[in-house]
């Protein structure tokens, strides 16, 4: 079982904050891949990936990173702090 | 160090004058303090910052430690706020203390730059007309964290 | 605008928050704090401030004055103090406040550059050791001016 | 009557904040040549121009600058201020 969390309209589009997903998902791709074909809801969301960002275990990754080992992968846009 | 992540203000007069009694010895201090502006001109209600708890902090407390190591910093803090504030309400705030004044200021724009596209903070603008829009992050903003 | 120059010590933590609160719009506010730092550990005794009183007030008002203008500030503080300072004092600080960070950073670091080599402050270092040395201006503080 | 005011260590080696001469010179590089024939301290004082800066009624000015209508001439060192 992975956790997963979505943030600002990420969050939004999916409905929901966060979920546990069973997944034997390689990299964060092929997580995006099965989330996007479960619902438009998700596949809307995941539309493009470059208008979003992954952190894994909550350190910044990227959509190659390998999900071994990992509990948590969040989901958001590009980050607007400050 | 000090990285305090809160939904409450803060008092910017007391932490400026508390950080700069904390590092007699480093000459030069420069504070940086962000206030939500009202971009529309009235039609700003009110600034929604939603943050990731379980990172947030960490991720902070990394990036003061990178500006401490990089410019030899005396000390950093970093404040920054999340939940809803209104136009003129303080977000944040950083400080920098180090020998001369290059290296201060150097550190707290680099804070800056990686705390606008690398915290993971999301702001929302509520408008009076009901909109609510997500605060697109800026390409100059993305760009401004190449120079590091 | 304001521009002050005085013998006694002022409060950075009224000042920093009395310059934020009156720029409610401002989106960015920097401020830079210069402190007496005992450059030759232990050695130093006092810094004495020397100034021409008057030049100084309208020196540094055309300084803030030309800041304003090139960064579209809301506006920018400069405090100054001479006269005898030991070290760990507050000698000055100057804040500027912009809609942007850009802007507030690179009006206060003007500010910097221009006071280290165009105000008419000279300084003096008091040591353990009786002697009392002016210090040297640096190259580097007159090539900072060239940026501008 | 000009007054004539120093800074730092040219005060300290000139021995005085300030005087009133009485001049006609026409540029402040004129200025100099007189006050440094006047004594050793002044000569002293003068001898490294590269070291010096000048200020025509409290605005910085150059040794080649007209003396016409001012009246107060200021000499000290590099300023060394923040």
């Amino acid at each position: 079982m992975m956790d997963i969390v979505y943030f600002a309209w990420v969050r939004e589009r999916i409905g929901l904050p966060r979920e546990q997903v069973e997944t034997s998902a390689a990299t964060v791709a092929d997580l995006v891949t099965e989330l996007a074909a479960r619902e438009e809801r998700y596949a809307a969301a995941f539309a493009d990936l470059s208008a979003l960002r992954v952190a894994l275990d909550q350190e910044l990754s990227d959509f190659d990173a390998s999900l071994a080992g990992v509990r948590e992968v969040a989901f958001f846009p590009p980050m607007t702090g400050g | 160090m000090r990285v305090q992540v809160q939904e409450a203000g803060f008092d910017l007069g007391a932490e400026s004058d508390a950080f700069a009694a904390s590092v007699p010895e480093a000459g030069a201090i420069v504070t940086f303090t962000g206030v939500v502006r009202d971009a529309d001109a009235g039609g700003l209600v009110a600034m929604e910052i939603e943050h990731y708890p379980a990172m947030t902090q960490k991720a902070l407390e990394a990036i003061a430690q990178e500006a401490i190591s990089r410019w030899s910093l005396a000390d950093a803090l970093v404040i920054h706020r999340y939940g809803r504030l209104v136009p003129g309400a303080r977000i944040m705030m950083v400080a920098t203390a180090a020998r001369h004044r290059k290296d201060a200021f150097e550190a707290a724009e680099f804070l800056m730059d990686y705390l606008k596209s690398r915290a993971p903070f999301w702001k929302k603008e509520i408008l009076a007309d009901g909109e609510a829009d997500w605060v697109a992050a800026k390409d100059a903003d993305e760009d401004a964290l190449k120079r590091w």
